[in-house]
């Protein structure tokens, strides 16, 4: 956003929204209004465990976010490239694809055991199906008029990737980035309510067990409010200097 | 120098290209002609290794150069670093001298996007005489130009082919470039084509073209 | 040195009030052991940490602990609680009985092999010779989902985890049959603890002397609990309670279910697990149907 | 696939080192062996539940698709190319895409109430911000050049969207497609266990809790399955048809 | 009829045109020479309405017609399709006779990528004269083609204009072309670039052509 303003004001609506919906339903316990969730944020941000919990929740996302998006990347673009290739992989693929993320988490806890290997092997394995399928479409795609020219003038493996290949799959790999950190995110909170002691998830489903909403709601945005932050300051800058030569 | 002999090539159950065999040597320049669909293009990627599905050999040397029909550049890079990105060695200064001679040294900032057809087939160019080629691929080069604009190029294209030597191949509709580059011409013809001298009326150049109107 | 105790426990469920009483006043080290707390948010990962290995106790109910031992699994138990549900209707509803539930909506917690909702089913039939499953409209869901829409009024009755119920009781639901007065009613042994704690018995082959000293240990704390209010005030904050009708009720419920010392009635466990695999079939209780021998830890 | 057989051929090699490890393993109930699954796999399907579970559960997972699919699209065509658009709602996207799936859900029931309306509307909100981030990173590299053609020769909507945005946004759509079932029927396991009395998420939540893991995978490799065909018998041969283009 | 009155269009701090003005009956062409860079491909997307973002204002009719500098085609759909798909009226018999026209009807049912540059770009000539368009813009419609085929689509295009009689625009840097087809001829020129009567260099023809040699 040229504009952080707007972002900012966009936000404001949506509170705007959200406060006259909670005011419609009357019942805080069930949709409390965000106001109501600043003092509880405050307090858990300053004399709780919020920050310690966020800490732990985001070091796996980001950890995992890394693992599975090169695997997945890697993956995507052999399969991509190589019909042969993907005729023998994509089976596994599927079976992956949609192998549930509970049974893949509660098999790698019993088998890997119930350690921090075994949750981000577990969120890891979640997500590389879901990179490798978006980035095998991105690769059916790449222009067979490049790679020509790069084998003409014999570019090297690495200069073209990063050069030619890199820049056409930028839009599949943002949007994999983009919806895979989510995703990511979310099967983290399955990891560590199923099998973790720390965490935003382990924190959610605490809560959610104590039906205490609003605090289910302070945690979950805690997050939500971090990655809107690191949206702003690093993803949509660095996007837009990415593609600046689109809008050029 | 290069060798070629394709035995056959086909697109599906469509016969392109037979029996098309020749050789080009260091600092030979061989012009092919031939009427639009003939299998120009096809005939190039083939020499170039683009395209590996046919039937025969062609020996060709390392270093090469092809300047496409259709620019193809990178759209995400500057004009200059369509020169560096591609030749490793290449500095600042010699891509920089290139995109002088071929006019465009005013763009070398701004992105293939933001370039008129004609000046990104001038960056298609110096990408291809940047390097050293030992064998230049030349397929339609100049379309698009206007004429003081093609005379420079051709003078450029002339003056690498003296310097550097490479084998080089050309294939053009306009008998001046032929004319002027060529040390050898041959037409392309038939269905599947296969390669011929030029018919008499063509070589005639100039007055060719009067019969148009 | 001292043994130590690891204990995969839901970082909710009332088993910490318990054994955070055995760790505040030091029942563990005066019974020779340490005990370390592992707190999660799922049941499901209480049963990965003991099966993986990476914790020594959990708490189960028996039934299911008797399903995994005739699967095969080494597993003993040693009661915790006889603590039961019942089934809870608004204040004003028009239901005196089972009976009356005739063609209604009840919200199950536990889903359908929930053991309170098995041990109705087999009340209904013998009482009134209802199908209660065939009859009525059944909504499983997570606890806290039963929760709200039974206060909602979304379903007519409800069957929620005991320290749920509690709660609704506390904000006005009606008692509608107690699933303790359901089994007495069915000739089952109401002193049998439904939940326990589970130790491996290659755990306890290797600390021989844990089993007895976490059973004193146990057995101090719900002593404690049970005599000295004082001991209460320590635990409220974990006990999220919003109001002092709401602890008092939970206290209640507690101490009513703290099983009578000494080993349990296997013959009526039997009685029991007969009665389940009537009604919750192979599903709950393996494919035996036959209460696998060694169960219940013998301690005195 | 040209190859059935190689799909064939590869599934059978994934089931051989399945054997393979669960013969090392050696632990039936952690992890049994796919030929000791048969037995209890057919029971479930001929004498058990199996059919009418998975009926439910593809009958919310098709339902839910389709309308998360049809509103992201439309979302994020519609941001991708109207940037003034996207400045506004980027926000909220980044938001409902990183709001977790449990709490979507709870709120859902909660306000909805336990209800199957509440089950369908949780799964499509949880999907559209996802399905809507890809499609619009796709919607942002649309050919200029085809929209001018367009323009200047004045095509209507309809072939306009069909015939030169569609595929265009191919590889995107079917990338989110095929990634997206994955995830909507993950979702949908989440929302049934949740609050739902019937759907593989009920049964794979019921058996998880009486930890049995050969019924849990049952259970799941029924759908998995059922994807497998899906993709042999509609997803590739269409996707074949669709870039024939690309191959000619 | 076309009303150009365009004040100035600048790429950011680039200017491109100022004050260029000019009108085009029915029936009349208009041929553009200019350099390569200059701003004819700029000056004809704005007369099309493609780029808006300019000072000034431009009437034009409704139905125009476009042959891009690049063929532009929409590479999953077949060569048919891609005329009948964009002209909702057109029969399959309609669209076939023009694909014969161009020397193409036998590449009706493959797609753009597997045919050559030059027949892409007659399938872009096919798609503009499919219509009945009120403008026709034809942005260096010719290169790429042989001889005798660009004498083809020069014929092709003389008729339509007879027949169809729409107001016309072309941009080449083929003398020849120029003669053919166009009523009147203006040079593009400068920086930013407006519109001046041909040089007499140029209007000369094949002499100019003598002198590149
Ligand atoms: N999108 C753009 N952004 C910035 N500059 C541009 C853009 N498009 C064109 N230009 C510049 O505007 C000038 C005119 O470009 P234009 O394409 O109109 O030239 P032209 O006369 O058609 O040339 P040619 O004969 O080579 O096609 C050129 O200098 C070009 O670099
Ligand atoms: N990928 C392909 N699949 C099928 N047919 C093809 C393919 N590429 C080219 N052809 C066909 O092969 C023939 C030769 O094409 P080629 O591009 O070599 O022609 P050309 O001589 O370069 O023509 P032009 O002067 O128009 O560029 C044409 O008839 C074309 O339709
Ligand atoms: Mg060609
Ligand atoms: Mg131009």
């Amino acid at each position: 956003m040229q504009n952080p303003s707007a972002r900012f004001l966009s936000l404001l609506c949506l509170a705007g929204l959200w406060i006259a919906a909670s005011a419609l339903r009357g019942d805080p316990s069930v949709l409390p209004s965000p106001l109501a969730l600043a003092e509880p944020f405050w307090r858990e941000l300053t004399d709780g465990p919020l920050l310690f919990h966020l800490g732990m929740t985001t070091w796996r996302v980001v950890l995992s976010f890394a693992l599975a998006m090169a695997i997945g990347t890697a993956l995507g673009l052999m399969m991509g490239t190589r019909p042969g290739l993907d005729k023998w992989l994509d089976p596994w693929l599927v079976v992956f694809l949609n192998l549930p993320a509970l049974v893949l988490i509660v098999l790698c806890y019993l088998w890997i055991g119930l350690n921090e290997t075994a949750a981000i092997a577990a969120v890891v394995l979640n997500k590389i199906p879901n990179v490798a399928t978006l980035v095998r479409e991105g690769a059916r795609t790449l222009s067979p008029d490049l790679k020509a020219m790069a084998t003409v003038y014999r570019m090297r493996r690495i200069p073209y990737l990063r050069h030619v290949v890199l820049p056409q799959m930028g839009p599949v790999l943002t949007g994999a980035a983009r919806s895979g950190i989510a995703v990511i995110w979310k099967i983290v909170l399955v990891v560590e309510f199923l099998g973790r002691s720390n965490g935003i998830g382990f924190q959610i489903h605490l809560y959610f067990q104590l039906f205490d909403v609003p605090m289910v709601l302070v945690y979950a945005f805690s997050f939500i409010a971090l990655m809107l932050l690191i949206e702003a300051l690093f993803l949509q800058p660095s996007e837009r200097r990415v593609t600046a030569w689109r809008r050029a | 120098m290069i060798r070629v002999g394709i035995k056959r090539k086909d697109f599906g159950t469509l016969k392109v290209l037979e029996d098309v065999r020749f050789e080009v040597r260091e600092g030979e320049c061989l012009a092919i002609l031939g009427p639009s669909g003939v299998g120009k293009s096809t005939l190039l990627r083939l020499v170039a290794g683009i395209d590996k599905d046919f039937e025969g050999n062609i020996e060709r040397p390392e270093r090469l150069a092809f300047v496409f029909q259709e620019p193809t550049l990178l759209p995400w890079r500057s004009a200059i670093d369509n020169l560096l990105l591609v030749h490793e060695g290449l500095t600042r200064d010699a891509a920089l001298a290139m995109l002088v001679r071929t006019g465009i040294a005013d763009k070398a900032d701004v992105y293939p996007g933001q370039m008129s057809l004609g000046q990104q087939r001038r960056l298609a160019l110096a990408r291809a005489f940047a390097g050293q080629p030992e064998l230049l691929i030349l397929d339609e080069p100049f379309v698009s130009l206007d004429d003081a604009t093609a005379d420079q190029m051709l003078d450029l294209t002339a003056d690498l082919l003296r310097d550097v030597r490479p084998a080089a191949l050309l294939v053009t509709h306009d008998k001046r470039e032929a004319d002027r580059l060529a040390t050898r011409m041959l037409q392309l013809s038939g269905k599947p084509a296969s390669l011929g001298p030029v018919p008499q009326s063509f070589s005639g150049g100039r007055t060719y073209h009067s019969g148009r109107k | 040195e001292e043994p130590v105790v690891r204990a995969a426990v839901l970082k909710t469920g009332t088993v910490n009030w318990e054994l955070d009483t055995i760790q505040r006043n030091g029942f563990d080290k005066a019974n020779g052991f340490t005990l370390t707390l592992q707190p999660y948010a799922d049941n499901g990962a209480t049963r990965v940490a003991v099966e993986g290995g990476e914790a020594d106790v959990m708490v189960a109910d028996w039934l299911w602990v008797a399903v995994q031992r005739a699967a095969g699994k080494d597993y003993v138990f040693l009661p915790y609680s006889t603590a039961v549900g019942s089934i809870v209707v608004p204040q004003d509803s028009p239901a005196q009985s089972l009976a009356d539930l005739k063609g209604k909506k009840i919200g199950i917690a536990g889903g359908p092999l929930d053991k309170s909702w098995l041990i109705l089913r087999a009340y209904a039939n013998k009482e009134y010779g209802m199908d209660l499953a065939a009859e009525t409209e059944q909504v499983y869901g997570a606890p806290p989902l039963i929760f709200k829409s039974a206060l909602d009024g979304e379903t007519d009755a409800a069957i929620n985890f005991w320290h749920f119920l509690a709660k609704m009781k506390a904000a006005g639901m009606r008692e509608l049959v107690s699933v303790s007065t359901a089994s007495e009613a069915l000739g089952l042994d109401p002193d049998i603890p439904l939940l326990g704690y589970v130790f491996k018995e290659s755990y306890l082959a290797e600390h021989p002397d844990v089993l007895k000293s976490f059973y004193q240990a146990s057995r101090s704390a719900k002593d404690l609990l049970g005599s000295d209010e004082s001991a209460w005030d320590a635990l409220r904050p974990m006990m999220n309670a919003k109001t002092d009708v709401e602890f008092n009720q939970l206290k209640k419920d507690y101490l009513a279910g703290v099983p009578k010392p000494g080993p349990v009635n296997e013959d009526g466990a039997a009685t029991f697990f007969k009665l389940m695999a009537d009604y919750g079939g192979e599903k709950l209780v393996g494919d035996t149907g036959i209460l696998p021998p060694g169960l219940f830890a013998k301690v005195e």
